[in-house]
């Protein structure tokens, strides 16, 4: 498992932030939220993003995809996160990692490669308002009729639900609401009839949406019959890595922007970077991302090599990066002090993606959990 | 003291006669108490009288002397009169900076002339004052003024700005420290001066902070024109005078932590618990999740052991310790304990406190993440954390510089 | 509840301080350490604070006491805890408390009122090898006969059980391992047959023993009727106060020492304590220590007006006492640097002390759970 | 390549050949390793056996040149007898800091009179070495140099005191810095000086740690006479020999983390849940107390991912970046994840981790308790924290001084 980039990724790495610092720098992304209502992000920059191969980057070259993998993925989300690019990343690869790995070849020609190429837009509807980070927790309902399912039930926090064209939807088939299968993951247009979405505002202006299914009827191959408790986990896991490659991306421009205040503020009339106790503070800071850094590499590189211990590092690089992210934004607005706490300055934002993106995917005590699970103790 | 059992009587019966019945048993918040001046708009015709009825005995600043507005009152009658509004349960006539910060700073530097000017329309409510201290630039360094104070005649041309004006939208006169002398040590070049936010070239501009509005803004000085005679102490005196209010704040933050002020919704240790039973699920009574429940009892601990810490130094005041700059000690212990309370309320609710408004939140969900914001404010303003902690180096530890 | 001390109580602790200061120096702690074996203490010592009414603080005038409360007794000890004193102290209040609370007036009579005096040392042997931090773990066995009662079992740490002439023994009538009731305390000399001892060699070097109990007889007056979870409670909450006043006591020493290097070691040409980084830490560790004292004080006066929150005070006191001597000391030993390593610097005695009296009667997170358990949640 | 893989055969030939058979498949630590010396006793005949032949052939320092009693090996080839060598699982034949520290640097600074005196001892393992840098009132300020060197002829007369001097008594030779110019910028009056500790004068004591008996001596100096020709590179000289002794030292210690020195005996995940099975219970084979199994989960996870960082570490120098003062991170990172799982640990054992010997204590908890001890010293030495510290805010992060 090698831990630094390579070339090609380097190349990524270089390619993805000039895009990005040119066409969705972080000034765009107040716009975006000052604006409010609407999608929350370009279109046509998603477009371009899946024209330029990013949006595809882990699936196969047979459906539209780039034929490469999670380390070049979390490359390209470090450089979203930088700027906190507001495009749908996240939202499309659950639902594309679910049509991936539950779809047969007739539905993933029929949703999944239109989504790589940018064409259309797909969203994963898993949570309600009581799943928290359980991936079984489900209590919408799909009961089989004649010519398929109807489905009812309620989401919360759908990402990018508003946006989407498409949206998979995890509907219980069999089982209690917290039983480990029974799970079915479902196709439904966004415009089918007894679908209603209702955008969300969050905290950190990332999309989501409430989407309410009431009595929405879909066809029998609206299934995706690949489902079950193995195939959601990969799902989330990659999910999940990639988010954890955001965060890297915030935590380290926050790391960065706050290094630049500290050598250039003056107070008493010296650089506050001068003072001890910050420096050895912003040490530490650097510290916590750098370890960052090498969860998030490990975690990729393992899901990318189907190394066995693959589940272990991407809960080792969530919880790592969820509680690093924390610190170093709240060490960042401390530092910054008074105008740190102002809208007007930008590294509140971070500090608040900070926070939702340690909730989101599961939380580091949660991923604790799993680990010691996993560790067999 | 029989003299104050009668003043207690009398009292008394004055405050049930006089008071307005529909104040009275009302419970108080700062936010909802009257704190006056030409743009205020008064929650009831209550509040109105009750304030006019106050003023008028000089009870809105009981000891201050009765020739600027106020009761005459003697420290021991001023408790007296808090209490009997407590037992009534009578929320104060009139609270603000007026009373609590530029009143007692004329008192004992004012002229008489200034005295007799401002403090009755501060008693009487009719002039809301705000103040005008941090500077952009300055931050923790507030010697470092940079708003310039240039004479011509009898006058002084103020141009600059400041920063962190509680409530300058809404007052009348904001009390400044001004640079009238840039070419001596920073401290003895400044100027505290009385500025009418009426005068031309002032303006205010609210500041929205992470957490969404504040009472907080930024004051604009465009070569105002201000009277010498609002010079309060003498020219380039200012830093003397700024100090002994400093001072003044400061016990006022320790006493505002003390009485609870600091950790406040999150006083209750069965709030965290609530939360993490209806968040994470229960076993009988007992949170459901054991290593949320150890955070959880964690955090109860710290917060009552701090409300320990704030009951012995206030055991210690009685008994007429003065108090040091162990203030920091409560400043920094308060707003961290605050702080670490919020973080885990947040870290309780998980995905319900990504919410910032609107549809998928409850009202409660979306307060702790505002409050949760807001309160990583806390450790940097009223000095901040660093400040205290070099404050305790030096001035309790005695450590070298 | 006053959290100050009374005129009285300066006093006592004035008195306290120059008696230890004079008379048991760590100088002298170190000595004994250095000799191993023996007693490990002063038997005259012990006999001169009996006499100056220390040993029987919290007991009735009645049997011998002092009738003051525990607000005296950590004063006491807050001042041992300075030096170090290895005087046996919580041994004996072990043991009294037993007696008072469990011992009817004939029993009291008999070998409370003499240790009060000092001419009779008792000690508690209650925990067992698999007890840790159970209040309720005795497998040691006492079996009725004709006469009174037969004692087999072994028990672990017996503070200072090497030096008891009286042995207060915890043994089962009835009742699994574990279970809250059906322990019984049992007065036994410990120069009974069937009673071995072997002293422990402690890394705080506080005096402590292996007791080994082979068929000992004892008479059915032996047996303190009052013994139920309620009264052991009872007794080791105040036991814990008590180490509580010796841990205060303990971190103030250290932060004192420390202060005292910072002010005077120099290094790159100035005083260390001059670094800002240093000074925050030691800031910190000053809160650490005042919040310290508030949890002592506010614990000894719930004990002492039997407050209802008494037990989650004691709690309180213990977990946070628990965490801030063993970061006090830690951060000690870190800023006197490598001679703070050294056997010759007294400092390490302090980092081992708050160790080990933080895994004596319940660590920190055993407090919070007991305080999440007392508060309902 | 060819004559590469020709030198392979004929190693792996003569290894097979010539190491003792009772050597070979046996596990290597560096206590139980050849340090040699005038008082080194071997602990078998094999181990003698082992050295002689090993230094016969230049061996036991492959890459120095031969007439220095080097194996005048290649880089290249030196690799592949360290992985010949580690094929057989035979151990080194001599360690030590002859052949670490003092032998690279004379190579690089000794004259040749001295790089013939001392090269081949140490490369048979005559002669042993430590080193005389750290003095009691010094610390992290290395440059602090007191003891003194006074010139009389061709001599220096050396008087003054080292500690942390690791082995001192059991070595023959020291290499220390002295102050042989008090009168100018303390950097600039330094020599190094290589000193046999058979002259007189020269005095060891052992340092007791609070963990109990340690490798460190303090060594003392009183009016030691030492030759001029004794001194590397220049007289006054000294801090830059010691300068590029340090990196090398920093890199060893970088390396030792990097290759699970650091968190040594700790590193094995499951010790940390065994130890919470052992002393808080099981259910099943979850770790009963919920609250320890998440410190445990935390602790091994912390474990993980500073290995993957040293991981990363060697990727990016394979790849030919330059290592960089990021050494301070994995110095930081390293000890302090050591003491965190010894504090761990010692929490775990609870009431079986107050022992310090004899009965009622397994010697696993003993070793515990004082491992626990001996690590709070790693944040110390080789450069505490604070320095660590701040190497990464300047060299790292740019900040300012």
């Amino acid at each position: 498992m090698q831990l630094i980039l390579t070339e090609d990724q380097e190349l990524i790495a270089k390619t993805a932030a000039d895009f990005l610092a040119e066409k969705a720098p972080l000034s765009r992304t107040r716009k975006l939220r000052d604006e409010s209502g609407g999608l929350g992000y370009g279109a046509d920059l998603w477009k371009e993003m899946a024209e330029l191969g990013w949006v595809g980057i882990p699936f196969p070259e047979s459906l539209g995809g780039s034929d490469l993998g999670y380390a070049e993925m979390v490359v390209v989300l470090e450089a979203a996160g930088r700027t906190l690019a507001p495009e749908p990343f996240l939202a499309s690869l659950l639902a594309s990692e679910a049509l991936l790995r539950c779809g047969d070849g007739a539905q993933q020609a029929r949703w999944l490669t239109p989504a790589l190429a940018g064409t259309s837009t797909l969203a994963l509807a898993f949570d309600e308002a009581s799943t928290r980070f359980r991936r079984c927790f489900v209590e919408t309902r799909a009961v089989a009729t004649a010519e398929g399912f109807r489905i009812d039930g309620e989401k919360v926090g759908v990402l990018d639900g508003h946006a989407a064209d498409t949206l998979i939807v995890a509907a219980r088939t069999a089982g209690d609401a917290d039983a480990p299968d029974g799970i079915g993951l479902f196709v439904v247009p966004a415009d089918a009839v007894g679908v209603s979405r209702q955008r969300q505002t969050r905290v950190d202006s990332r999309g989501a949406a409430l989407v309410r299914f009431e009595g929405v009827v879909v066809e029998a191959d609206a299934m995706l019959a690949g489902a079950s408790p193995e195939t959601i986990d990969a799902v989330f896991d990659r999910a999940t890595v990639a988010l954890c490659g955001e965060m890297l991306g915030g935590m380290q421009q926050a790391l960065d922007m706050t290094l630049g205040y500290l050598r250039e503020r003056e107070q008493f009339g010296v650089r506050i970077g001068s003072f001890q106790a910050l420096k050895h503070r912003a040490a530490r800071a650097f510290i916590e991302v750098e370890l960052s850094r090498s969860t998030v590499m490990g975690a990729a590189r393992a899901l990318d090599e189907g190394a066995e211990n693959a589940a272990k590092l991407v809960s080792l690089a969530k919880a790592h990066c969820s509680e690093a992210y924390i610190n170093v934004t709240n060490e960042a607005v401390q530092m910054y002090g008074g105008v740190g706490m102002t809208d007007e300055y930008d590294i509140g934002f971070f500090m608040k993606r900070a926070r939702a993106a340690s909730s989101t995917f599961g939380d580091a005590a949660w991923h604790r959990d799993r680990w010691a699970g996993l560790s067999g103790y | 003291m029989a003299d104050l059992e009668n003043f207690r009587a009398d009292t008394r019966n004055w405050l049930e006669a006089n008071a307005p019945s529909g104040l009275k048993g009302s419970s108080f918040s700062e936010l909802e108490g009257t704190w006056g001046g030409r743009k205020w708009v008064f929650k009831n015709a209550d509040q109105e009288a009750w304030l006019a009825i106050m003023a008028e005995k000089g009870f809105t600043a009981p000891t201050w002397p009765t020739e600027y507005g106020g009761g005459g009152l003697s420290a021991d009658e001023a408790k007296v009169l808090r209490q009997e509004m407590s037992a009534l349960r009578l929320p104060p006539a009139l609270i603000g900076f007026g009373l609590t910060m530029i009143g007692p700073t004329l008192l004992r530097f004012g002229t008489e002339a200034q005295k007799l000017e401002h403090l009755p329309k501060i008693c009487r409510g009719e002039i809301r004052w705000c103040q005008g201290y941090s500077e952009p630039g300055a931050g923790s360094d507030l010697a470092a003024v940079a708003t310039r104070a240039e004479r011509d005649g009898d006058d002084f041309i103020i141009s600059g700005q400041k920063v962190w004006t509680s409530y300058a939208d809404e007052c009348d006169w904001i009390f400044a420290l001004v640079r009238s002398d840039p070419d001596v040590k920073k401290q003895e070049g400044i100027t505290f001066l009385l500025i009418d936010m009426d005068s031309p070239g002032v303006r205010v501009k609210p500041i929205l902070l992470i957490s969404g509005k504040s009472p907080f803004c930024e004051t604009f000085f465009d070569a105002v024109r201000v009277p010498v005679a609002n010079v309060v102490s003498e020219i380039n005196a200012g830093w003397t005078v700024a100090k002994a209010l400093l001072g003044h704040e400061r016990s006022m933050i320790a006493d505002a932590f003390g009485g609870g002020g600091g950790p406040k919704k999150a006083s209750s240790g069965s709030l965290l618990a609530g939360l993490a039973r209806k968040y994470a699920g229960t076993e009988g009574e007992r949170v459901a999740d054991p290593v949320l429940r150890d955070q959880v009892a964690r955090a109860e601990m710290e917060t009552q052991a701090f409300g320990l810490t704030v009951a012995r130094s206030r055991d210690a005041a009685k008994a007429g310790h003065q108090p040091g700059p162990e203030s920091s000690l409560f400043k920094i212990a308060a707003t961290e304990l605050n702080q670490k309370r919020y973080e885990l309320m947040v870290q309780i609710l998980g995905p319900q406190a990504v919410g910032w408004e609107g549809p998928g939140f409850e009202e409660d969900e979306l307060d702790v993440t505002r409050e949760w914001l807001r309160s990583r404010g806390n450790t940097i303003e009223g000095g901040t954390s660093e400040v205290q902690l070099n404050i305790i180096a030096k001035r309790v530890l005695g450590l070298p510089d």
